[in-house]
């Protein structure tokens, strides 16, 4: 075979990981959620399918796939179609830059953080797409109400990424989880591997950072308490009303798979991504794996665990956290790191 | 105030429309000219040795001898005393005056009464069925009043 | 200042509360959970608990009392009038059985178990079971019928019937022609 | 947030408002959506035809009648006034113990009727039981309403312990047929009293945890501050009652001013809203009138569990109720407000006339009055606020 032909084989293959990756994470969510949702309000769920509903969620999906999947008559139907394929698309590229392990990167490219930012946004295209295609009143308010509250949650994801790319100094992933090797007082949480005078006076305004981010990917995901766009009370059922079956399970699978990202990605910048944090101890190939999906792992239980706690805000306070609180902070924060960096 | 101190005063100052009472009912009631409702609601609420600022109930009545009407049920939270007021009409063409202008809620109530009984409130806002489908023939609560045997296409059963 | 001071207060309050929210529900992770499963557990039901209606068609009498006080009209009853010859027995609460009882119908699709024909049945023979698993698939099922007499034994009741009253109309109009015939001849006694 | 957000009075852009750069009038139309019978926060089948101007509300009008069950018709059709109750049950059916008692009383005030004192304080007991059970589930769905899923089931399961009170006592869960005229069907059974007062023990820390939950959690207190607010005197004149009226600072409670059955034997106090958080007589005071009012039932409940005496609960129930002419209107604190029955008798066995007035259709005819210039999403919240239930609302 011609050397190029070989070469897009293995590209295609090593982005099958990721897919792989994905549909295995989703069914572990799936279940995560619905199990830690139960006991959270003092209750069992699903006890009959396998032992303790191990096998409710390929019940689920199996039940989403062969359910038909409608669409519309006043729809328009090749956006209909596309959009959550485009949403699916924006959360999938995203995969490509995160470093699971010291050896296995989907593309190491030295713009990944810049990339990232870029394609994060690809997901409101396709939520519009959705609200907009399925002619109904409640998909447009929900599609309009996400379009406003991604746009304006980009702005602290971004400037929170910048921070931590001005304390490590690279774009490229892997580089920064390299910054960060060597146990748990190089995180750049705890400020990297600076001297230590300068490590005490980043302290604060890292966490802040870390935090802000958080709260940041926590709407960009639309989960609670940020869910407006699906707002169940509300709008029924926000832009995925009109989507059944097929469809809806990418929807589904996509919001799962932005959940995951978005805690990698934040675990990677300020955690130390796949280093573990005993320094050299139980770091290698397979266990930076181990380590980075443990950590995003807990941000995810994190997510479920708020989703079940807390009310809904509504529009005009989504918008009034994100530029009077959010953006304020990480002005300062930003300034302040790029003070101490310099001194 | 007791019924009786009501009473005077109304006789005292509507007159010719205060029409009957039964001060020693029950509830002592007082019928009042279906025509002349409003002025002496707006008199009743705003008189401060009454103030009867509460309308508990306004309920349609079939009195099943041609005569449609309409028990208000009003109190007062301040002085906590309680009047019945009765407006009845003729029910070949029921027309009493609304007091919807005089308390809130008489809005929803003269509408249910027109709804179950045909009365027309004169000066309503908003003249129209409140529980039953617009293009429902009859008026149910009437004594006399056949359920129909298809409504719509569909047939009503029993 | 006051601006400002809200403003963080917000935040501080914001944080606090989400972080105390978030260890109740935490808490609550560990708390035995309260469902029962269940087909394999089954709540325990009360004595009293109103479910199905069973009708004990023996201590029957056919008094019509459950009927006339069911508000929705569920239970559909019809008797005949036995004759002298027929002993139909004594209920177990002591009270002379004096009608057949062919037709006992409960629809208890229509039923709204309020329990009110239980009260003044005075031979208590209409009983509120606990059982609530009676669900059918056809509506048709769910009215259920509690007489047991059978076809013939009806027929053969109303037969009986019908002679008996032709015998007393039969008797009746006898004594009434008798009646007009003598009152003439016969002087009043004296008292 | 933001204190002093004035809400627009004139939001409804005209077309001639809004120009463009290059002079072409942009034209902007209100949209008007069905917040249809079928909708997740109607709390059952109530259609609320919106005209929504982005998401400022210009008008809400709500439309009624889906649940229509004819109850006064077929009150006229019942051959006694005993079989009226299991369809009173059915009018208000989150909270019949309630309809029962007010029915019950209006029937033996028509009447004339005095009833045993044991009697007064079992339908104090149940009465006081349901308004905690019907609370829960206001408290619980208004949790939904803001997004928060976890308080609904704690409601819930707080909820279970009183209706097994119930299904002891009655025989039923929900639709009880429990108090009659002129005494109760059956006899506490033995074990009732000390099972409620295990109920009453249990449910105080609940309580508090909710609290902790739900209503003090800053994001619900944001949504629900200055949302819906309902001045004093629109309540008035809407002649509100309930948790509605006393949310908006009006100190009224039909148990001790217009006081029947024991009530004024017991000692508790009424709870008022005082707008500790937005303004007075906003969605938060509603809620919070409602949680302190569960625990004020609460020791209503201990208190009349006390001092309950012995005696013959059917003593005074009349084998025939034949009333002469008369007409009588009693009116009932229900957990959702002031619940009367204007009953008519005229000397037969079957009621002439039996009008209930239920305070959910009172409350929610107020509703276009606090809903103008409230986003979609403050909708849901002042509906659920309202809680109403639409078997009331329609009859």
């Amino acid at each position: 075979m011609s050397p190029t032909l070989e070469s897009i084989i293995i590209t295609v293959l090593l982005s099958a990981i990721p897919l792989v990756f994905i549909l295995l994470y989703a069914l572990v969510t799936l279940y995560l959620e619905m199990k830690v949702a139960a006991h959270m309000q003092d209750r069992v769920a699903y006890m009959r399918t396998g032992w303790h509903g191990v096998l409710q969620p390929f019940a689920d999906i199996l039940k989403l796939l062969q359910k038909e999947d409608t669409i519309p008559a006043a729809a328009d139907r090749f956006l209909f179609i596309l959009a959550p394929y485009i949403v699916f698309v924006g959360t999938y590229a995203a995969f490509a830059i995160i470093p699971f392990t010291n050896i296995y990167i989907g593309s190491n490219i030295h713009l990944g953080v810049f990339f990232l930012i870029g394609v994060s946004s690809l997901v409101v295209i396709g939520i519009l797409m959705g609200g907009w295609a399925s002619n109904n009143k409640w998909s447009i308010f929900g599609a309009i109400r996400s379009a406003a509250q991604m746009v304006s949650y980009e702005i602290p994801t971004a400037l929170s990424v910048l921070i931590a790319v001005m304390i490590t100094g690279s774009l490229n992933l892997q580089e920064i989880t390299q910054f960060q090797e060597g146990g748990i007082q190089n995180w750049v949480l705890f400020g990297g591997p600076l001297p230590l005078s300068t490590k005490l006076m980043l302290l604060p305004f890292t966490f802040i950072t870390f935090l802000i981010l958080f709260t940041a990917s926590l709407a960009e995901v639309n989960r609670t308490p940020f869910d407006l766009p699906e707002a169940e009370s509300e709008l029924v059922q926000g832009f995925n009303t009109e989507y059944s079956g097929m469809r809806f399970a990418m929807f589904y699978l996509a919001e799962y798979a932005n959940m995951f990202v978005v805690s990698a990605v934040a675990v990677t910048l300020f955690l130390g991504g796949w280093s573990s944090p005993f320094g050299d101890f139980m770091s290698g190939p397979v266990w930076g794996a181990f380590w980075l999906i443990g950590k995003a792992m807990v941000f995810v239980f994190l997510q479920i665990w708020i989703r079940w706690t807390l009310p809904r805000l509504r529009v005009d306070q989504l918008m009034y956290t994100s530029w009077k609180v959010l953006t304020p902070f990480l002005f300062v924060c930003l300034f302040a790191v790029g003070l101490i960096l310099v001194l | 105030m007791t019924p009786q101190e009501i009473y005077d005063n109304l006789k005292a100052k509507f007159g010719e429309s205060i029409l009957e009472a039964k001060l020693d009912a029950l509830q002592p009631w007082i019928r009042v000219d279906e025509h002349r409702t409003k002025e002496i609601c707006v008199f009743l609420h705003d008189e401060p040795n009454f103030r009867f600022d509460y309308l508990m109930c306004l309920s349609g009545m079939d009195y099943n001898n041609g005569a449609l009407g309409a028990v208000y049920h009003l109190s007062s939270m301040s002085h906590k005393h309680k009047i019945v007021l009765r407006a009845n009409c003729p029910k070949e063409n029921p027309r009493i005056q609304s007091v919807s202008s005089v308390w809130g809620t008489a809005d929803w109530h003269e509408r249910e009464a027109f709804d179950m009984f045909g009365i027309v409130f004169d000066g309503h806002p908003d003249m129209r069925r409140i529980l039953c489908p617009d293009d429902y023939p009859g008026y149910p609560l009437r004594k006399d009043f056949k359920v129909p045997e298809f409504y719509n296409g569909m047939k009503v059963p029993y | 200042m006051t601006a400002v001071a809200t403003y963080f207060g917000n935040i501080f309050r914001s944080l606090y509360t989400v972080a105390v929210g978030m260890r109740i529900t935490f808490k609550h992770l560990f708390v035995p959970a309260v469902t029962l499963q269940y087909p394999d557990v089954k709540l325990k039901m009360p004595e009293r608990a109103r479910n199905r209606l069973y009708v004990n068609i023996d201590d029957c009498i056919g008094c019509d009392q459950c009927s006339l006080a069911c508000p929705v009209d569920c239970i559909s009853i019809e008797t005949i009038k036995s004759t002298a010859d027929q002993d139909l027995g004594v209920t177990s609460t002591g009270h002379k059985k004096r009608l057949h009882v062919p037709k006992f119908d409960i629809d208890i699709g229509k039923c709204c178990y309020c329990g009110l024909c239980v009260y003044p049945c005075p031979t208590e023979c209409i009983v509120m079971t606990d059982v609530y698993e009676f669900a059918e698939f056809d509506r048709h099922n769910l009215l259920y019928k509690f007489s047991r007499m059978t076809e013939g034994e009806i027929g053969e009741a109303e037969t009986k019937l019908k002679k008996a009253e032709e015998e007393a109309a039969a008797k009746k109009a006898a004594a009434a022609a008798a009646a007009a015939a003598q009152p003439k001849p016969e002087p009043p006694k004296a008292p | 947030m933001s204190e002093s957000r004035v809400i627009p009075t004139n939001y409804v852009t005209k077309p001639e408002d809004l120009k463009t750069s290059s002079g072409r009038t942009l034209r902007t139309d209100e949209m008007i959506i069905n917040m249809g019978p079928q909708h997740p926060s109607t709390h059952g089948v109530l259609r609320l035809e919106i005209v929504v101007d982005g998401e400022i509300i210009v008008d809400a009008i709500p439309h009624i009648g889906y649940l229509h069950r004819c109850f006064e018709k077929h009150a006229e059709h019942m051959t006694n006034y005993q079989q009226v109750i299991p369809y009173v049950d059915r009018m208000d059916y989150v909270a019949s113990m309630n309809n029962d008692l007010a029915y019950a009383l209006a029937v033996e005030r028509l009447l004339k009727i005095e009833v045993p004192e044991r009697v007064e304080y079992i339908r104090v007991i149940m009465a006081e039981l349901q308004r905690i059970a019907s609370h829960l589930i206001a408290v619980g769905t208004f949790g939904i309403d803001s997004g928060a899923f976890t308080p609904f089931l704690y409601a819930f399961r707080d909820r279970e312990f009183i209706l097994d009170l119930f299904e002891m006592t009655c025989g039923a869960r929900l639709l009880y047929n429990y108090i009659w005229v002129g005494g109760v069907s059956h006899d506490l059974p033995p074990t009732f009293i000390e099972k409620a007062k295990e109920f009453c023990k249990y449910f105080k820390p609940r309580l508090v945890d909710f609290n902790n939950l739900l209503t003090y959690n800053e994001i619900f207190v944001k949504r629900t501050a200055k949302v819906g607010v309902l001045p004093r005197d629109v309540a008035i004149n809407y002649a509100c009652s309930g948790p509605m009226l006393r949310g908006s600072g009006v100190d009224w409670d039909l148990r001790r001013d217009d006081p029947y059955s024991v009530y004024h034997k017991l000692h508790w106090d009424v709870v008022v809203g005082k707008g500790e958080v937005g303004a007075v007589g906003d969605c938060w005071d509603r809620h919070i009138v409602r949680m302190r009012e569960m625990e004020q039932s609460v020791r209503i409940i201990e208190q009349a569990l006390e001092a309950i005496p012995a005696g013959n609960v059917q003593a005074a129930i009349p084998k025939r109720i034949r009333p002469d002419h008369g007409e009588v209107y009693v009116r009932t604190e229900t957990p959702r407000g002031e619940l009367g029955f204007y009953v008519v008798g005229d000397g037969t066995a079957s009621p002439y006339r039996v009008k209930a007035r239920g305070p959910a259709f009172v409350n929610l005819s107020v509703l276009p009055e606090i809903s103008r210039g409230a986003m979609l999403a403050d909708l849901v919240l002042i509906v659920g606020s309202i809680d109403i239930v639409l078997g009331e609302v329609d009859r």
